[in-house]
């Protein structure tokens, strides 16, 4: 079955998702592949978005973090306030899922300017929840497309922290969670060394080589020993996935909801 | 006590040139309207505070209504940047805007603490992050038990916060449900608050632990059906993607978005004509 | 994740001698067949938090299981005394109890921080009063913003937190609804979570921003229709006024209390068969 | 029309809640007398009770102050820490009714103990949410029966501040609101004075002496210099309560459920 390099993405990142896990979910790319888990192996998995929304079932993804869909189809909806301060803040998120415009070798994250901060050449979003989740979920999983744009040498601005300058910088620093646990793209999967948390590549998707990596990353890349391929997507996980994105443009009017 | 009131009167009367006005809404039920009638009365240098500034901070600001922004992610949900916002930021026009920038638990904490009347909000956060090298007001304090080290944030207490409901009854109590974001914190935190409402009724009929805005809080109550286009209310109607996507054309070049803004906003009376004259404006376009 | 299991086998796995245990109700879905099962077993050296201790806290207090009290306001309400918590405070009987004593103000917000996993709270009050004086867990800080004075007490975070309420699903996913107090900040800030209900069924129904406690944060749900008695349960059935009555009698003497203890609590299997014992002493007492 | 001693407190303490007020009822005599305000002169006042309930307004007065009656009469239920963080502290409670186990000449209040704190001769219920409402109440009203016992000297414990030593003390302290404005009894009405602020007898209820107030008073009581006689209650006062308490009887299959 063929597949593209956004399917492998989203397939590979879903897969990290534990059944019943708590997962923090932000829009994008992220929300792709918690519902695409949900819809697969992980029926069990609480999906949490910061609008309010816990238990969220989508059966198209939402465009907004705030979309009636998420609210219809939740367990329950509560305040913003609660899902930062008693699920966030209160230790009972699993897994944190984030995006990012930019990453570091120790998966640390800019999502706020482009250059200098008072006189940037891109003013991005923000930070939103990202610091947070970066910081109290369990477990982070970034799922982000590669280039040597986003994967830099030396990020423009620290946004949320991943393993700041490697080592045990996290937990000098107190902080609760575990931190990135992996980072998935459209080229490989990419975790922390157990030691140095220097981002490392432990599994090519089909088809990419190692010198696409290397050149879609602003650093001097590793490449784990026991480097492997990919599984390929299974027929269902992308029947699942294709079927959710067809809905999702369906209701939507537009085909780019995912991406 | 809230009074039911046009929404011109509204703004003419509780929002000030300088004030500090919270417009939230966590993708649903924002108060667009309110949000033209201020930049219609040409508010001006206002402090604008909300978690989540989209299109109409992007109007309030790319109009000159703004001189401060304090928030936590300023884009077009689901669609890009916010280009008024980053024209502004990025090359001082229409003019500059002081940026106070947290991330979005400690925006949401600091609504709680201003809603419950203390200066400070605490929050477990900010580790590793560069937010508080540029925020002074991100600042650092240890727990007089355990020692810990914890971050701490001036609470939110808006002038004025301006929000869209449901229902109101008529004696001015405000009913909202579905995705709640930090509304009910953000009116509680507020010296005066504005709420537009899809209708306006006998009797609330709010199941238990609904989430009510009493009159008590409320200082006006104004009747604007459709009111949060192009976000949605729940239960009345939903949200008008294709508007987001089509906003990042008109916002992208700042003659476009002037051209927009005086046909649409400085030019219509209220929110029912600009409804009607966008009708006709998307018709007319291919 | 929640799993649905006896009351008995909830007590006995996940209340521990010496636990921080809340069993919460602001007189309202009041855990009682919960408080009469920890009696059973036996439980000791338990460090109980509440704000309005009641009369299961007097009876957990007379029958020895409680070495320390955290709370705000101990009495019977609307009845006056609580006879085996002021036995305990003032005679040491069955055991000295330690009092932590705070406002109803400061426990509420202990609860909110420890649902928040912060170390303390922050609270404008306790100006002119004698309470910080004799509890040394209240106490003062500056804001690092305006220099004001505001207190602070710990963040109360129970091993274990016990509730009753209305609804559970076959999942574990619990609803209440009506007079809520603070079960929720209380049951978010435990470790583990007991809730017995009036009722399991297959969906919840519940209206929107309804008071839910998800699966993910009740580690036991266990069906005890009535187990709020003599509290009520809100659309199920009203609080027994003269049971709160006749509890002052019962319980001011020693001897009485123990009578009535040992034939109602210790010597039942369960809160059913003390509904039953209950109903046939009511009958023959005049 | 005849009426009791407890008749005239309740009347003259629900007089002074103002329509349209915001207050914070404790129960009992405090919730009696707000009720019988809300069903005569303030129809408006929006009565909270620290359980939750906001805009209650019971047909029949509650037992506890969490009885199911107040619920299903308010404008909305919320969290009991809503109440005392957003209302109390919010600053947005206009009138504190409370009563009071002791009471001093400055209008502090004793719900702990009485004897000393660490062996008691009497333990008490508590503070319960006396403290705050004492503090951020923008003002307070106490209604209480007067007897030496009960107006002492010198307060065992301090739970709720009054006006402290007197004078400007809560300025001092930056206390928000201005304290007890009114001691209500089934003896007369008591007022700060304005400067020194120590209670002083302002209204005398038909029928009682000075110096039957002198001997229900712990210290030596002032007189205001324009002492009057309370006005006897009205027929729609003396009705209105006396309905509302027999359907609370009724209801509650008990006549003490005002006092």
């Amino acid at each position: 079955m063929n597949y593209t390099t956004n399917e492998i993405m989203t397939v590979a990142a879903a897969r990290r998702l534990p059944d019943g896990a708590v997962c923090f979910v932000g829009i994008g790319l992220p929300s792709t592949a918690a519902n695409l888990a949900r819809l697969t192996h992980a029926p069990d998995a609480l999906l949490i978005y910061e609008s309010g929304p816990v238990g969220a079932k989508p059966d198209v993804l939402p465009l907004s973090i705030g979309d009636g869909e998420l609210a219809d189809t939740a367990d329950m909806v509560i305040p913003t306030p609660e899902i930062f301060r008693y699920w966030l803040q209160g230790g009972r998120v699993d897994v944190g899922f984030l995006g990012t415009a930019q990453i570091d070798r120790f998966a640390n994250l800019n999502t706020t300017v482009i250059g200098p901060y008072d006189h940037p050449k891109v003013r991005l979003p923000g930070a939103g929840g990202a610091p947070e989740i970066a910081s109290n979920a369990k477990e982070v999983l970034i799922i982000v497309k590669q280039s040597a744009r986003t994967f830099v040498k030396t990020l423009d601005f620290v946004t949320s922290a991943g393993h700041l300058d490697g080592g045990d910088a996290r937990e000098r620093l107190k902080i609760p969670g575990k931190g990135p646990v992996a980072v998935i793209t459209d080229l490989c999967i990419l975790e922390p060394d157990p030691v140095s948390k220097e981002l490392t590549v432990v599994s090519l998707h089909a088809g990419v080589s190692p010198e696409q990596v290397r050149a879609a990353t602003g650093w001097p890349v590793q490449f784990a020993a026991n480097l492997v391929e990919t599984a390929a997507p299974t027929e269902r996980e992308l029947s699942t996935l294709r079927a959710l994105q067809q809905r999702t443009a369906l209701a939507h009017g537009t085909a780019t909801a995912s991406e | 006590m809230s009074d039911i009131v046009t929404l011109r009167e509204a703004i003419a009367h509780l929002v000030r040139d300088g004030d500090c006005v919270a417009m939230e809404g966590f993708t649903h039920l924002i108060p667009s309207a309110a949000g033209h009638e201020v930049i219609r009365q040409g508010k001006k240098d206002l402090y604008l505070v909300r978690m989540t500034p989209d299109l109409i901070y992007d109007q309030l600001i790319g109009m000159g209504c703004a001189s401060r922004l304090r928030f936590s992610w300023g884009g077009n949900p689901g669609v890009g940047s916010l280009h008024r916002l980053r024209d502004a930021v990025e090359r001082g026009w229409p003019q500059p805007l002081a940026l106070e920038e947290h991330g979005h638990a400690d925006m949401a904490n600091a609504y709680v603490a201003g809603a419950a009347n203390l200066p400070f909000s605490v929050l477990r956060g900010y580790q590793g992050s560069d937010l508080p090298r540029y925020n002074r007001n991100i600042r650092f304090l240890r727990c007089p038990f355990t020692d810990e080290e914890l971050a701490v944030s001036p609470a939110i207490r808006p002038d004025v916060t301006v929000i869209h409901a449901q229902k109101a009854d008529r004696r001015g109590n405000v009913l909202l449900w579905g995705i709640l974001g930090v509304q009910k914190e953000a009116a509680m935190a507020a010296k005066r608050v504005i709420v537009t409402v899809e209708q306006i009724v006998e009797r609330l009929d709010a199941p238990p632990n609904a989430c009510i805005l009493p009159r008590a809080v409320v200082s006006a109550v104004c009747l604007q059906p459709g009111g949060a286009f192009p976000s949605y209310a729940h239960g009345y109607y939903t949200r008008d993607n294709p508007f987001y996507i089509a906003w990042d054309d008109i916002a992208r070049e700042r003659e476009t978005f002037l051209a927009w803004m005086r046909r649409h906003v400085l030019e219509t009376q209220d929110f029912d004509e600009f409804r009607r004259v966008l009708g006709e404006t998307q018709r007319k376009a291919p």
